[in-house]
């Protein structure tokens, strides 16, 4: 964790600006993304915590512009990374951003490799397509990649298929090519959920290695609060598609202030928590995010709902400390007095 | 004893609802509406041919012989001065019994034996399969020759002649239907309350693959009009005088150079009534997911 | 090779049952063959003589066994209606048939796969849905009809292609072409609306998978992740339909080679059937069907070359 | 989360496309048909020369024919069909041929000359004729064709030569037919496939497959022959009349689409087409650029009756059905009206048997008489069917599935259909159709007679006794026509002949065993270049009979090539 005066002095590497995207479905508009916003600096982590259904993949693939355009219905707000408007660029600027600038790892490696084309084409492509790599020089690079993710035998694993690999070297393999042209982003989409436990921390790890090696801004999307508890600088907490608190890491932790954020925490299994401690759920149901009713979307599940939030969405207000954002109308953790900061 | 239900598990009715919604449900486009339109329109004049006021499709009237739209006749009269609106009407009902019976007897057969495949699977799966396969490596034009040859060309014959030819194809979805909805929790749920056999198979399974077997259904009634009508072309189909578009159009082939009408009307209803019955069943398949590999 | 060797007791029992099965299907045909070489006007002891000169008075068994085994080495016997042997008369009517298969497998494909592609990659606009049209469109047009408007436009007006007739290849391959191109397009056109519906549907479906998702983060061209990252996985469905099309080619080869007069195996199979030559029938009925039997087998093991995961599981 | 409905939704757009896509080629075709040159214009300028000109060597000529034989060799072959008999006068010559009179003449023979009870003919043949294989033509080889090829069970030709007892050879160029009987008009026979001599050492040779490799002595020679393609001929260097043929080779293909066929001489790729539609003959009659030959032959469509089979056994019911009928409009159905001439008997009106008063008795267009004797044999307690008085009457007309025959078919069920009878028609396959006229199993069916042959032999083949004559597909007799038949068999000259000829009609117009409809007209259409279709002469000069059944001799056919095409034309406007 690096000491927060360094990074003030660094370029906004992404920033995101009031994004709002609705998608087309059978069942009607599904309003995805509503109104989010944040920024991240060069080399900086930020966690996006949230359960499945909130939004965070769409808004995580809207960041490369990778949601097919048929499927958006409307989309407002705007994306820049290194200063440049993503929504402005053309399919064919994108694709020179994509993989030198900005990478994405997926939730799944199971399916995100291509069955039918070997580890060595996938791993190459994008060395020959951006870097202008020979084909010899690409493989060169390609096992020195697969090594550096931390693949055995690199060199004979090379020429194989995906489907002789297991799901944690596949998994590295999907980050070994999304390092392949040192992205300066790297947005990793829940990398670990499909994964065994035991794999689980390795592949993290790995992660939080490569950042800090090649100093690269990571977004990272989980559901699970603990994984990013102790990697991300900041973290995001999505509900039905709106950031519902933000913060840096160790704030957050110190003064939950949205009642969802408490629910989350409290979900987390503890290792000195008592046997047979029951562990909390989140009673209810996640949102519908098609049609959402006006009000907080969380008021439904919120044990502190008040007549006010089923009426009234609560704006994003600045909480006690510098960067701590929520959009509560009754915080949990209530501060003394503003004036005492 | 009712059986009572994990709520978690969505019950038959409910999944045979949501189905039915899916259906009549919106989203299908005008264009949907209009195929439905055309082809409700056949059925009607096939259902009440002869209730129509239309002239003797069988009467000669051999001073109109091979005259053009609008003139004695609404749309013209063939080579033997018959009226055509009046044979369209009425083969429109051959077009739409065959298409009837010949879906009707592959979807039984064929649909039976393949959800009976697809449940109980082993030796009887790997034989139906076998056999299916065998049937299919003989071209359908030569085995609807021999079949005709053998049961002759009455209307009923045909139909019969063109169904067998539908057993494989359907045993094929029903089958294919049949496994994945096998696997799905409400029919694992029934087994482990111990229904019999019989109950799951008409209760649980058959709901759920009889509509995409009637969805492909549509899309072979338009195959099947298009197999009568290459019987037709070669001499093979409903015996003469009733009437049947592909008949139409090979009677009315002879006369291409002096009265195109002849061939050309039957042709466009034909292809209309077929493209209808294409673009309503595949929009209704992919309602069922039902993938054209399977077939 | 483990899997050649795994499915030849299949292939070779499959094979057996087509041959039972054609040569039940032809035998009881109706119709007295005896009768038919002989014609109208001869008496009834010419015909009997006939049919024991033609063997058709033994039990149908004896007379499957007794084809079966001079079929195994090659013999299908000898027309008694032509005096051509069976296997010279399908060998030297096979080319024409293939050409014409070939041609319109390949013409349907030649469309089909780019058509595809453009309308699963815009699925939905305008271009997918005029695409998707004309694929409805040719779906519901009858292979004669289309054969004689094609004879109408481009033989009998334009006069640009020959509207009958055939010449082998090796005696001109252009002339060859010339008059192969209209029958080889009835018979493709019916092929290509399939195809192109199938690749179409197989490529949205993989157009949705993460690993396009993911060459398309990695940055890599459209056109690239069409061809290299999507067909492939697409293509196995179409694989095996143009496997099992290849009845329907024959049954369509039927009443194309039989309006455009071509010196096929079709048009040869269809007189037969009406002359009840039966040797022949059966002859050409055992061929195809040998035929589909085994380029369904090579289907199988295409997979393998296709699909790595069939390669390696084997 | 990503939506598939936008594939789903508005398929208007799919549908109107594909409508638009089908409409479209529809609207296209329409236009093409209707602006094609066969379409119906009135009368082309299609006559050919009435003097066909100096006759030129050389040129290849393509031929398009209605089908083709499954076997060349005469006696194993169908030779009957009219696309096989043309190829024959390419690869053959008949032994006797027709005069422009209806006489029988030597062609390749020198003579054939009859005993006094013309049960013994001597056969005389020419010297120095040889087969294309350089066999000379010989008395051994004409005993050899007759033994081999056709007095042998199981031969095509074997019923048309039962009155034929043995061949022996007299000397080299000599043979003597012995017959079992005295029949005048034998020499009827050898026109036909018994007449055409093939090489005896070809056959030998070539075993099985002789039908594939026809060795004759006609005047064009086998190069190759691709079944359903084509038939390669080139000219026999050998032939035996001097100077003949004409052309360098021909080749026939077979293009049995009548459509198709008529498509391939307008688009240049036939020189030559044959037809026997009368529907292709009004579209070709309409055709300008080409040369239109017709020739009306004895042939005609027909329906017989079985005449053992109730109800048409009783002549009542066959005379309703035949006084029903209207042949003008049953030649309409069939190619439009006046295409060809009403049938009336066996002979058309050009034909020497021809009889008037024949023509008057046949019944034809009287409603009102054809339901008065359907009264009465429904009335009758007796009637041949068995059902009840006043019940309908059921016939059922087996045709072929061929467009004109079942239009035709159509026709005649909604005509007696009108006078009251209770028709239903069956589709056979040939294969069914042949099979049931042989073994009587059928009513009524669709029929075409080709009577080009000498009465005697159509009277006794058509009305021999039902036992011994499996060609009497009617199983109708009757002692008149016996007793003519008689007359027929033994006497020479052509006034009693003729009488008993007449005799035999009128009974044949009282009793119908059969109907007619109208003449099949043969026509032969051409590239203009081609020339002398018809006028075909014996050696001696005397004129033949013309193309029956478009049945062309070709050693007497040219071409013009385009120095002299184009100085005929040159010529002809230098005329106007």
């Amino acid at each position: 964790m690096k000491p927060p005066a360094q990074k003030t002095s660094l370029t906004n590497l992404l920033e995101v600006r009031n994004l709002s995207i609705r998608l087309n479905s059978a069942a009607g508009l599904v309003h995805a993304v509503e109104d989010v916003s944040f920024t991240l600096q060069e080399g900086q982590t930020l966690g996006i915590v949230g359960e499945s259904g909130s939004g965070k993949s769409v808004m995580a693939r809207s960041l490369m512009n990778l949601l097919p355009r048929r499927a958006i219905a409307q989309r407002t707000g705007s994306v820049t990374l290194s200063g440049r408007e993503i929504s402005d660029l053309s399919e064919r600027q994108l694709q020179h951003l994509r993989g030198p600038e900005i990478a994405m790892i997926f939730q799944d490696p199971m399916t995100a490799l291509n069955p039918v084309l070997t580890i060595c084409v996938q791993v190459s492509e994008p060395l020959q397509q951006h870097l202008k790599m020979s084909k010899q020089a690409a493989r060169v690079r390609a096992i020195e990649l697969l090594d550096a993710v931390g693949i055995p035998d690199a060199v004979n694993r090379i020429d194989q298929y995906p489907h002789q690999l297991s799901g944690g070297m596949r998994q590295r393999v999907v980050i070994a090519i999304a390092l392949a042209c040192n992205p300066s982003l790297l947005i990793a989409d829940e990398p670990t959920t499909a994964l065994d436990v035991t794999v689980q921390k390795q592949i993290l790890d790995l992660l939080t290695r490569l950042q800090n090696e090649r100093r690269m801004g990571m977004v990272l999307i989980t559901h699970d609060l603990g994984v990013v508890a102790s990697r991300a600088d900041f973290i995001a907490v999505m509900y039905a598609g709106r950031l519902v608190e933000v913060a840096p890491a160790n704030t957050l932790f110190k003064s939950m202030q949205h009642p969802y954020t408490e629910a989350l925490f409290n979900s987390i299994p503890r290792i000195n928590d008592a046997s047979h401690t029951r562990l909390q759920a989140i009673p209810g149901r996640p949102p519908q995010l098609h049609n959402p009713a006006p009000g907080c979307a969380f008021a439904p599940r919120c044990p502190y709902a008040q007549q006010r939030c089923h009426r009234e969405t609560p704006p994003v207000v600045q909480a006690a400390q510098q960067g701590h954002l929520h959009a509560c109308f009754y915080p949990v953790f209530r501060p003394v007095a503003v004036g005492d900061v | 004893m009712p059986v009572k239900k994990h709520p978690k598990i969505e019950s038959r009715a409910q999944n045979f609802a949501r189905a039915l919604q899916q259906v009549f449900g919106r989203g299908f486009g005008p264009g949907f509406w209009l195929a439905v339109v055309w082809l409700l329109i056949v059925a009607f004049c096939a259902l009440f041919a002869d209730w129509l006021p239309v002239r003797d499709p069988l009467d000669p009237v051999i001073a109109n012989r091979l005259n053009g739209p609008f003139s004695t006749n609404v749309l013209g009269a063939d080579g033997l001065g018959r009226d055509i609106f009046a044979r369209l009407i009425h083969g429109a009902r051959v077009s739409v019994v065959i298409g009837l019976t010949a879906v009707s007897i592959g979807m039984i057969i064929g649909g039976a034996l393949g959800i009976i495949a697809g449940y109980f699977r082993g030796h009887f799966e790997r034989g139906l399969m076998a056999v299916l396969d065998i049937i299919l490596a003989f071209p359908w034009l030569v085995l609807l020759l021999a079949l005709v040859a053998f049961i002759g060309q009455s209307l009923f014959a045909i139909s019969v002649a063109i169904g067998f030819l539908w057993i494989p194809a359907y045993a094929r979805v029903a089958r294919a239907n049949t496994l994945s909805v096998v696997q799905r929790e409400y029919v694992l749920a029934a087994k482990a309350m111990g229904a019999s056999t019989t109950r799951i198979l008409i209760k649980e399974v058959l709901p759920n693959v009889i509509l995409p077997v009637i969805a492909y259904g549509l899309v072979a009634m338009g195959l099947v009009i298009i197999v009568e009508s290459a019987l037709a072309f070669l001499g093979l189909s409903v015996e003469a005088p009733q009437p049947t578009w592909g008949g139409m159009i090979s009677e009315g082939k002879r006369h291409l150079a002096t009265a195109v009408h002849v061939a050309l009307i039957p042709s466009v209803t034909m292809f209309l009534t077929v493209l209808s019955l294409n673009f309503v069943g595949d929009r209704l398949r992919s309602r069922f997911d039902v993938k054209e590999s399977n077939l | 090779m483990k899997l050649l060797l795994r499915k030849l007791p299949w292939l070779v029992g499959t094979l057996l049952a087509v041959s039972f099965f054609t040569f039940m299907l032809v035998s009881l045909l109706p119709g007295d063959p005896a009768v038919l070489i002989l014609g109208a006007g001869v008496s009834p002891e010419a015909i009997a003589a006939l049919r024991l000169e033609m063997g058709l008075d033994r039990p149908l068994l004896i007379r499957y066994l007794d084809w079966l085994g001079s079929a195994l080495t090659g013999d299908l016997g000898r027309s008694p209606m032509t005096g051509q042997l069976v296997m010279d008369a399908i060998l030297a009517r096979l080319p024409v048939t293939v050409q014409l298969g070939l041609m319109a497998i390949v013409i349907a494909l030649t469309f089909a796969i780019p058509l595809a592609m453009l309308s699963a990659s815009f699925a939905g606009s305008k271009l997918d849905r005029t695409i998707s049209g004309i694929g409805f469109a040719l779906m519901s047009v009858p292979g004669f009809m289309m054969a004689i408007f094609l004879i109408l436009i481009f033989a009998v007006t334009l006069g640009w292609f020959p509207a009958t007739g055939w010449i082998p290849f090796s005696v001109s391959p252009l002339a060859n072409l010339r008059n192969a191109l209209l029958p080889a397009l009835s018979l493709a056109m019916i092929e290509l609306a399939l195809y192109m519906r199938l690749l179409r549907t197989d490529l949205i479906d993989t157009l949705q998978q993460d690993y396009i998702t993911l060459a398309r983060a990695k940055g890599m061209p459209a056109w690239r992740i069409l061809t290299r990252h999507a067909l492939r996985p697409s293509s196995f469905s179409l694989l095996t339909v143009v496997g099992l099309q290849l009845g329907g080619v024959i049954s369509g080869a039927i009443i194309v080679e039989e309006i455009f007069a071509l010196p096929g195996v079709g048009r040869l199979l269809y007189q037969s059937i009406l002359q009840r030559d039966l040797l022949m029938v059966q002859g050409i009925v055992l061929f195809i069907a040998t035929a589909y039997v085994l380029v369904n087998f090579l289907v199988d093991l295409c997979y393998s070359l296709l699909d790595p995961r069939v390669r390696y599981a084997g | 989360m990503i939506g598939r409905q936008g594939i789903l939704t508005s398929g208007i757009d799919q549908f109107g496309a594909a409508l638009r896509t089908g409409l479209t080629c529809f609207a296209f075709s329409l236009l093409i048909v209707s602006c094609s040159p066969a379409g119906q214009g009135g009368v082309g300028d299609n006559q050919p020369p009435s003097d066909p000109g100096t006759p030129m060597h050389g040129g290849h000529l393509r031929v398009a024919l209605e089908g083709e034989t499954n076997n060349w060799l005469p006696g194993r072959g169908n030779h009957v069909a009219p696309a096989a008999l043309t190829v024959a006068m390419a690869l053959f010559d008949p032994l006797i041929r027709l005069d422009h009179e209806g006489r029988f003449q030597p062609y390749l023979a020198e003579s054939l000359v009859p005993n006094q009870t013309f049960d013994q003919w001597t056969l005389t043949l020419r010297p120095g004729v040889v087969f294309h294989d350089g066999t000379p033509l010989n008395a051994d080889a004409i005993k050899w064709n007759f033994d081999n090829l056709h007095k042998r069970q199981g031969s095509v030709t074997f019923g048309s030569i039962r009155d034929v007892e043995r061949v022996e050879v007299l000397d080299d160029l000599r043979v003597v037919y012995f017959l079992s009987k005295g029949i005048v008009p034998f020499p009827d026979m050898l026109t036909r496939a018994v007449g055409w001599p093939v090489s005896p050492t070809a056959v030998q040779r070539y075993g099985d497959e002789a039908g594939l490799y026809p060795v004759g002595t006609g005047p064009f020679e086998l190069v190759t022959w691709r079944r359903d393609d084509a038939l390669e001929l080139k000219r026999n260097e050998r032939y035996w009349r001097e100077g003949l043929p004409y052309l360098d080779g021909i080749t026939f293909r077979p293009l049995p689409d009548e459509d198709a066929r008529l498509a391939s001489l307008i688009s240049n790729d036939m020189d030559v087409i044959q037809t026997l539609r009368q529907h292709i003959v009004a579209r070709l009659r309409g055709m300008s650029g080409i040369h239109l030959y017709e020739q009306i032959g004895n042939s005609s469509g027909s329906a017989i009756f079985n005449a053992q089979r109730p109800p048409v056994d009783d002549a009542r019911v066959r005379q309703a059905l035949a006084w029903s009928l209207d042949p003008e409009v049953l030649i309409e159905v069939l190619g439009g009206r006046g295409i060809s001439p009403v049938q009336t008997q066996y002979f058309n009106e050009n034909n020497v048997w021809y009889s008037p008063r024949a023509a008057t008795a046949w019944p034809q267009r009287d409603q009102a008489k054809a339901r008065e004797l359907l009264q009465s044999y429904m009335s009758d307690p007796q009637r041949s069917d068995g059902k009840a008085t006043g019940e309908p009457v059921f016939i059922e007309l087996m045709c072929l599935p061929e467009q004109s025959l079942i239009d035709l078919a159509q026709m005649y069920q909604a005509l007696w259909g009108a006078v009251g009878f209770d028709v239903r028609l069956r589709q056979v396959e040939q294969a069914t159709q042949i099979q049931s006229a042989i073994s009587g199993d059928y009513m009524v069916t669709c029929w075409r007679s080709s009577n080009e042959q000498d009465p005697y032999i159509i009277f006794s083949n058509d009305f021999g006794p039902v036992e011994g004559q499996p060609l009497n597909y009617t199983n109708f007799t009757h002692p008149v026509i016996q007793q003519n038949l008689e007359i027929l068999q033994l006497a020479p000259d052509f006034e009693t002949r003729y009488a008993a000829v007449e005799q035999i009609l009128l009974l044949l117009a009282e009793q119908v065993p059969n109907t007619w409809t109208g003449s099949t007209p043969a026509a032969v259409a051409a590239n203009p270049r081609v020339r002398n279709i018809k006028d075909w002469t014996f050696p001696d000069g005397r004129m033949g009979d013309g193309m029956p059944v478009a049945q062309v001799s070709w050693a007497q056919v040219w071409m013009l090539d385009d120095d002299a095409l184009e100085a005929e034309r040159a010529a002809r406007e230098g005329d106007e």
